[in-house]
């Protein structure tokens, strides 16, 4: 393997882990900081996508698709919130779990209802299509670039948001204690369904984002859902630093691993086993890193706390 | 006679497409026939291999089926076929077609209408070699069906690999392969790829500034998701035992009749359930399902117009058939495919020799 | 005499099917400081989370300013003007000191400069997370961060449990000077007698969820208090 | 001279820049009840955590019973027959009064690691919290869920809690907070007649307890013993009045 | 509202006396659908263990259901197809005998939850969810492309295993096998929630450090109810391949492990028959549902909504009284 095809190799890391962290960003919101175990940010995040695909088809705009999965997201988030998720608040865990999963149902068959089995359409704008050739030579899909700085921008706002406004601190403040916070005379109640419909907002957009260049089908959802606990279980919860540096983790070990393995693996088996084993093990990898990182840090590379 | 037909497909949850296209083709050709001596009980397996078994036994034992079919995935055709078999079912395959069932693990009562699984891979290899490529990079993912696609491509193929990939199930980030298949030097690309993994690595291929010629089987270019993939498709060659455009009558009344009772195109998955249900249909005329002998004797014959024209069984009672390429076409507003040339003329598979009722 | 400022008509209140307030009506002035006393588990913070809204009432009204609290959440509530010390200091344990003390902030002459001054302890220690601060530094923070939504009535459910003598004496000339300049109402619960009885104006008794007995703080003899409290 | 149950010498803890406890050597002998007292944040609550085993000291080392526990984790310092009480109360929330009691109980007597038998149906067990869910004014309460438990009522559950430990050693932080007047003069009876079974080491605020139990007093100040004496010595240490007793002592 | 003690003999009653009848009514199917409620309820209450009385959300025990199931299946195809496990260091045969089968599931399970219980536990709530899935979803990644025992298409093995004196082929002489462990694995739930150990679990969920203080280590405590919840949900894993006839990498699936959480929550956390009510409430939904619509998941996923925010704890904790601890 030349060193440019592994340099670019590593950049596709990067990528990835920023789609990564896209995914994730929403999910870290919601999660991390208001501490409620959202299985169903994975069905906005489908929301998200199927919103874009149908406002780019019907009006022909790839960006007022963008726009369409925000509001889609968001709209859902809201009512999601209002309806199910405030009854929740102070129960259990586990309850959260079993009515987000009951949520995960109703959105997929009721996407399914509405849009059919079959995939939808969408594709990369004309503005961002094509490829740029970087210094040194690697083409690369400005798409992909575009994705990198979508990324960049969440993570900025996330930071500014949770981090440096008095929302985020009551919002961090009503996960130590609500009722508390309330008798303290804050709308927490109306402040978490901001909270939870701008998590639900930010997988819309990565729906939007990310299938763009994969597959608005019905169940989209799910495989993001899982890495995108992933990558925050990896960072430390309620941390969105740690959310970024997971996602590239995450996002190089794989991708390297991928690609790294099945080569590394043909130096002591005939190629086509080197290349069997090799994937075998790169599907792995990921939860290998995550479960080595959470035996040495039981509460992941940023978090403090065990929520 | 009568004959009371149990259907295990996927419906509900990812790939329910798949199924649901199976479901109304083989619909569609009861209807057409007019054939109310059969009787269809239909479930959903939710593409799990468990739940699958679990509506076997149901259909077998409480429905009291005498025919199963409907099985998408092979997975779940592994769990479920033996057993039926064993008791003494009728199994007719309308999708899926593993190796094992092929060859050594073969029964006189499962019958497969669509294909081994090998058969387009075959086709994709034997055009790849009639077309001239030297250096294919080829990739599928980490999995039985997999591995069975790669193995099938090299059968025919006899160039030089430029690489050969195993991804992850489920995948859908080919940034990497991408790149791997840029500084490989390859000449063609070959991939199988089912579902969403093959509609992401199309768009994201197109989107690469890499232009090779590549070939799959058509199930990544299926009526259904064809529309999904979209321009990204346009010019790729992928192989198939049926296309929309095959000239005969069964076709013509098929394609027509599936357009006006449901309104879209038909699929591969669609004519394959549509030719099951008329191989039954068949069979039930000729004989009674009670006098197993008969029937199965009537099943292999096969005698009924299929929409892929010449079909037969060979010994381990999969198809010998023509297997077309097809080359990804615009009619329209809407992305189709054409035959172009005949892949693999009469093939039958490479496991029926070990095959002994 | 002025109208009152809190005003509990007839309240009771449960725990889901466990009764423990009943019919407990008292009121407090502006300014006034009232004492509510009791052993233990006999209501004290039952009612002051019945008056924060915390707990729901299942009868009786109450009135703060005019306003009914009866079906008011808490947060509105608490927007009218009531501060709260809770019971086990409450400090949200993963925020900073600064963060605590900020986090519900309303403007008033209660700021940060003026809750660090009365409590120094606090300033140099404004970036360490509340959970880890020692029992009385937490306390601190607890009235701190009611100060700093500059309330009206302020409750103060055991706030000195746990301070050393000295700050415990401060706080006490604290409490007398916010009645008298600030014109704040206090509603407290306290378990030292002696300060109560130099500081309050009036007292509420409670047993077993009743009011027991009720008048200026000089009425309460040592027979009363022996009857009622024990001592 | 009897031999002293714990001794501690030079332990020393910091968080960051801060000393929570420096060179802090003091010791408890059997029957005495040594109190332990010093601004909030001076460091007693730190200090018993080394002692129980929550926190290892940076330097120092910690003997009880005749062995050096430095390094033994806290449930084996507990074995040995060391019990505390928290100064924020921490017990079983979901559990009764009852429950958390023969918990205790079980803990410290039997371990975790029986499988089969009810303990709720044990007589000799449930007598026996019964007695010490009594002793600690509890009686009557014992079906409560702990967190239905108002805030005093919690604070004696700690300590029916440690009771049942029966152990050689109490470290109390802050017991009488939340009890009330009655309650800790209650509490003070008790304590007094609880040194004979088991030697105390006790943090406490409310000095009229203090004054009424401590055999010794050792004053804390940022992380230092600044003195050790009687209660007539430290009355009247001059120190200790400007920074903690303030002026009514 | 009734006690929940009748709660539990209500139900066990019903579970025990509809495959009966349908049976005798010649409903084989019902006995297959009773079967594999008992099989779940069976893995459940070994997941209740941890789950609901330690609270040890592990969302992995498809790994323990797995192995079981692997076990079973690997054993039994050597034994059908006459090939030995092994031939060295030992000669190892494969064998279909349940009451050999059972013991390896088992001890198997054991393990597993051994090492991963060993490493997991060093985390704690959502980490200790995520950790645990991480293994399974090692194991699961190592199932579908291991190609000895099938991959991804799984391993079918035809028949039951046998056991002395039953025809287990018939359905109802199974469905009284898995009844009957499913008691015994209740019963143990049973006993091991009074006794000293599930007071100190209990405990360890509530407040570790003050157990540690008390003298328990937490750790401990928690790893021993891992190792038996492990054991429980991999024997059930054994019966399900049993069942099945058939073993694929799908038992080894987060969506399996999901589904025993929920389950479980669906029923009744740390309830005695949660996972008993709680399997047969989604199972029979499922059932029905499915007959009725294409779309039953979405009716499906109302209604499990529905339970959830109408039925605080669980279907049994709305039935029944308030479990006292007595
Ligand atoms: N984990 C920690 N990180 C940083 N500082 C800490 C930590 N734990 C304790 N401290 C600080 O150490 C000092 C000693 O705390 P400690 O709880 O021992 O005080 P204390 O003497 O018990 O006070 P009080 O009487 O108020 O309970 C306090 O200033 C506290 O803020
Ligand atoms: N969540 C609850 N559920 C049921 N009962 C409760 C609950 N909280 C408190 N109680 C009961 O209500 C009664 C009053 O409790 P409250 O906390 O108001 O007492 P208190 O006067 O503040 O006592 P203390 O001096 O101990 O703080 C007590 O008997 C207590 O056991
Ligand atoms: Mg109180
Ligand atoms: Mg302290």
């Amino acid at each position: 393997m030349t060193s440019l095809l592994l340099a670019e190799q590593v950049l596709n890391g990067l990528q990835f882990g920023m789609m990564l962290f896209l995914m994730s960003a929403g999910l870290t919101l919601v999660f991390g900081v208001m501490g409620l175990i959202n299985l169903a940010h994975g069905s906005f995040y489908m929301i998200g996508a199927f919103a874009c695909a149908s406002v780019a088809m019907a009006t022909g705009s790839w960006f007022l698709g963008l726009a369409a999965s925000l509001a889609a997201a968001a709209v859902a988030g809201v009512l999601v919130e209002l309806l199910v998720i405030r009854r929740l608040y102070d129960r259990d865990h586990l309850d959260q779990v079993l009515a987000t999963f009951a949520l995960i149902l109703v959105f997929s068959e009721g996407t399914r209802y509405l849009f059919g089995s079959f995939p939808l359409f969408l594709d990369v704008p004309a503005a961002l299509s094509g490829a740029v050739t970087l210094p040194g030579g690697i083409a690369y899909p400005v798409y992909r670039l575009a994705i990198i700085a979508a990324g960049i921008a969440v993570a900025i706002g996330l930071f500014w948001l949770v981090g440096r406004t008095r929302l985020g601190i009551r919002i961090r403040a009503g996960e130590a204690d609500r009722e508390m916070i309330a008798a303290l005379g804050v709308d927490i109640d109306r402040l978490y369904t901001i909270v939870f419909a701008l998590g639900a907002a930010l997988a819309g957009f990565a729906g939007a984002m990310l299938g763009t260049i994969q597959s608005v089908q019905v169940g989209m959802g799910e495989p993001v859902l899982i890495l995108a606990f992933v990558v925050i279980v990896i960072g430390g919860i309620g941390s969105i630093k740690g959310a970024l540096i997971g996602s590239m983790l995450v996002g190089l070990t794989d991708t390297l691993g991928r690609t790294l393995l099945p080569v590394a693996f043909s130096t002591i088996l005939p190629p086509s086993d080197a290349n069997a084993v090799g994937s075998a093990l790169a599907s792995l990898l990921i939860y290998v890193l995550m479960a080595g990182i959470l035996v040495f840090r039981p509460s992941g590379l940023y978090g403090g706390r065990s929520a | 006679g009568d004959v009371k037909v149990g259907m295990i497909t996927t419906l509900s949850g990812g790939g329910a497409g798949l199924g649901i296209d199976v479901r109304d083709g083989f619909e569609l050709a009861l209807k057409q026939a007019g054939a109310d001596n059969i009787e269809l009980v239909i479930e959903d397996d939710q593409r799990k291999p468990d739940v699958a078994v679990q509506l076997a036994d149901k259909l077998i034992q409480s429905e009291q089926v005498d025919v199963l079919t409907g099985i998408i995935w092979s997975n779940l055709a592994m769990a479920v076929v033996p057993a039926a078999t064993a008791q003494g079912k009728f199994y007719l395959s309308p999708n899926a077609g593993p190796s094992a069932l092929a060859g050594k693990g073969c029964h006189e009562n499962y019958f497969n209408v669509a294909w081994q699984n090998d058969n387009l891979h075959e086709a994709a290899g034997a055009y790849a070699k009639d077309t001239g490529y030297k250096n294919s990079f080829i990739l599928a993912p980490n999995y039985p069906a997999g591995k069975d696609a790669l193995t099938g491509y090299k059968r025919f193929y006899d160039g030089d690999l430029a690489g050969e990939i195993y991804t992850k199930l489920g995948q859908t980030d080919y940034a990497a392969e991408i790149a791997q298949i840029r500084a490989s030097g390859a000449d063609s690309v070959f991939f199988f790829l089912p579902g969403g993994m093959g509609i992401a690595f199309l768009k994201q291929y197109a989107q690469s500034g890499v232009d090779l010629p590549v070939v799959g089987p058509a199930f990544s270019f299926d009526q259904g998701i064809l529309q999904a993939v979209g321009e990204a498709a346009l010019g790729v060659k992928n192989t198939s035992q049926w296309s929309k455009d095959i000239d005969n009558p069964a076709n013509a009344a098929f394609v027509e009749g599936f357009q006006a009772e449901y309104g879209r195109l038909p699929s591969l998955y669609a004519s394959q359930g549509y030719d099951t249900a008329n191989l039954l249909i068949s069979a039930a005329a000729k004989a009674d399902v009670a006098d197993a002998d008969a029937f199965r004797a009537a099943l292999a014959a096969a005698e009924f117009d299929s929409v892929r024209g010449a079909f037969k069984f060979g010994p381990n009672h999969h198809p010998i058939q023509d297997i077309y390429v097809r080359e990804v076409i615009k009619e329209g507003d809407v992305y189709t495919n054409k035959i172009i040339a005949t892949g693999l003329a009469d093939h039958a598979d490479a496991y029926a020799g070990d095959c002994k009722f | 005499m002025t109208a009152p400022l809190l005003k509990l008509d007839n309240v009771s209140a449960a725990y889901g099917a466990a009764e423990v307030l009943f019919d407990l009506s008292f009121d407090i002035a502006p300014g006034e400081i009232v004492a509510l006393m009791g052993r233990n588990g006999m209501g004290k913070t039952t009612t002051i989370r019945t008056i924060c809204r915390m707990l729901g009432s299942t009868h009786g009204h109450i009135t703060f300013d005019g306003h009914e609290l009866t079906s008011m959440s808490a947060h509105k509530a608490a927007q009218l003007g009531l501060g709260l010390v809770p019971e086990g200091r409450r400090c949200f344990a993963p925020l900073t000191v600064a963060e605590n003390l900020t986090v519900a902030s309303r403007p008033g002459p209660w700021d940060l400069a003026a809750v660090t001054t009365l409590f120094p302890r606090l300033r140099e220690r404004l970036g360490q997370s509340a959970g880890s601060l020692s029992g009385g530094e937490q306390q601190m923070l607890a009235i701190g961060r009611a100060l700093m939504t500059n309330p009206r009535l302020l409750l103060l459910d055991e706030a000195t449990e746990g301070l050393a003598p000295v700050v415990r004496q401060e706080i006490w000339a604290a409490i007398g000077e916010l009645a008298d300049t600030a014109a704040l109402s206090i509603l407290i619960v306290d378990k030292s007698l002696r300060e109560l009885r130099a500081l309050a104006h009036r007292a509420v008794i409670l047993e077993k969820g009743r009011k027991a007995w009720e008048g200026p703080i000089d009425a309460l003899t040592d027979d009363i208090s022996a009857r009622h409290l024990g001592v | 001279m009897t031999e002293p149950i714990l001794t501690t010498r030079s332990l020393r803890k910091s968080f960051g820049a801060l000393a929570a406890t420096d060179d802090v050597s003091l010791d408890l002998r059997p029957g005495e009840i040594h109190a332990l007292i010093g601004p909030n944040g001076a460091g007693k609550s730190t200090l018993i955590k080394q002692i129980a085993g929550e926190i290892a000291p940076d330097s120092g080392t910690i003997h009880f019973a005749g062995q050096d526990i430095t390094t033994k984790h806290a449930a084996a310092r507990a074995r040995l027959g060391m019990a505390r009480t928290y100064q924020i109360s921490s017990v079983a929330p979901d559990f009764t009064v009852l429950q958390n009691v023969v918990l205790s109980l079980v803990a410290r007597h039997h371990g975790a690691f029986g499988l089969f038998r009810n303990v709720l149906k044990d007589r000799r067990l449930t007598d026996a919290a019964r007695e010490h869910i009594a002793r600690a004014g509890l009686s009557g309460r014992e079906r409560q869920r702990a967190t239905d438990l108002s805030h005093g009522e919690r604070r004696r559950l700690e300590i029916a809690m440690a009771l049942a430990q029966s152990p050689k050693l109490f470290l109390l932080d802050e017991p009488m907070a939340g009890l009330g007047t009655e309650g800790a003069s209650e509490l003070t009876g008790l304590l007094d007649g609880l040194r004979q079974q088991a030697p105390i080491l006790l943090v406490e605020h409310d000095m009229d307890a203090v004054f009424a139990l401590a055999d010794r007093i050792s004053v804390l100040v940022y992380g230092r013993v600044i003195a050790t004496g009687t209660v007539a010595e430290i009355r009247a240490n001059a120190e200790v009045r400007t920074a903690y007793l303030g002026e009514d002592a | 509202m009734i006690p929940e003690r009748w709660l539990n003999l209500g139900v066990l009653t019903l579970l025990a006396a509809v495959p009966l009848v349908a049976s005798l009514a010649g409903q084989p199917f019902t006995v297959t659908l009773a079967t594999k409620i008992a099989i779940f309820a069976l893995a459940a209450t070994g997941l209740n263990i941890a789950l609901g009385l330690g609270g040890l959300v592990s969302f992995g025990h498809a790994a323990f259901f797995g192995v079981g199931g692997y076990a079973c299946g690997i054993l039994a195809s050597h034994a059908r197809n006459y090939e030995p496990l092994s031939t060295w260091p030992w000669d190892i045969e494969g064998t279909t005998q349940m009451l050999t089968i059972w013991p390896i599931a088992v001890l198997l399970g054991g393990l597993a939850a051994l090492v991963i219980g060993a490493l997991s536990l060093r985390t704690s709530g959502i980490f200790f969810i995520m950790i645990t899935l991480a293994f399974a979803q090692m194991l699961y990644y190592f199932a579908i492309s291991w190609p000895t025992y099938g991959g991804e298409d799984g391993l079918p093995f035809y028949l039951r295993g046998d056991f002395p004196g039953l025809n287990t082929m018939d359905p109802i002489q199974f469905f009284g096998i898995c009844f009957a462990l499913l008691l015994a694995a209740l019963f143990t739930f049973h006993r091991l929630h009074r006794a000293r150990f599930g007071l100190s679990l209990e405990a360890a969920r509530q407040n570790p450090e003050r157990l540690r203080s008390l003298g328990i280590r937490p750790f401990h405590v928690r790893l021993l109810a891992f190792v038996i919840s492990g054991m429980i949900t991999a024997l059930a894993g054994a019966l399900y391949a049993d069942l099945n006839r058939f073993v694929s990498p799908a038992m080894l699936s987060w969506h399996l492990s999901g589904e025993l959480i929920v389950l479980i929550v669906l029923g009744g956390v740390g309830r005695l028959c949660g996972p008993v009510v709680g399997a047969a409430a989604y199972f029979l939904l499922e059932h029905w549902a499915g007959a009725a619509s294409e779309y039953w998941q979405f009716w499906f996923g109302l209604l499990l909504l529905g339970v959830v925010l109408f039925a605080r704890g669980g279907i049994v904790g709305a039935l029944a009284k308030d479990h006292t601890h007595d």
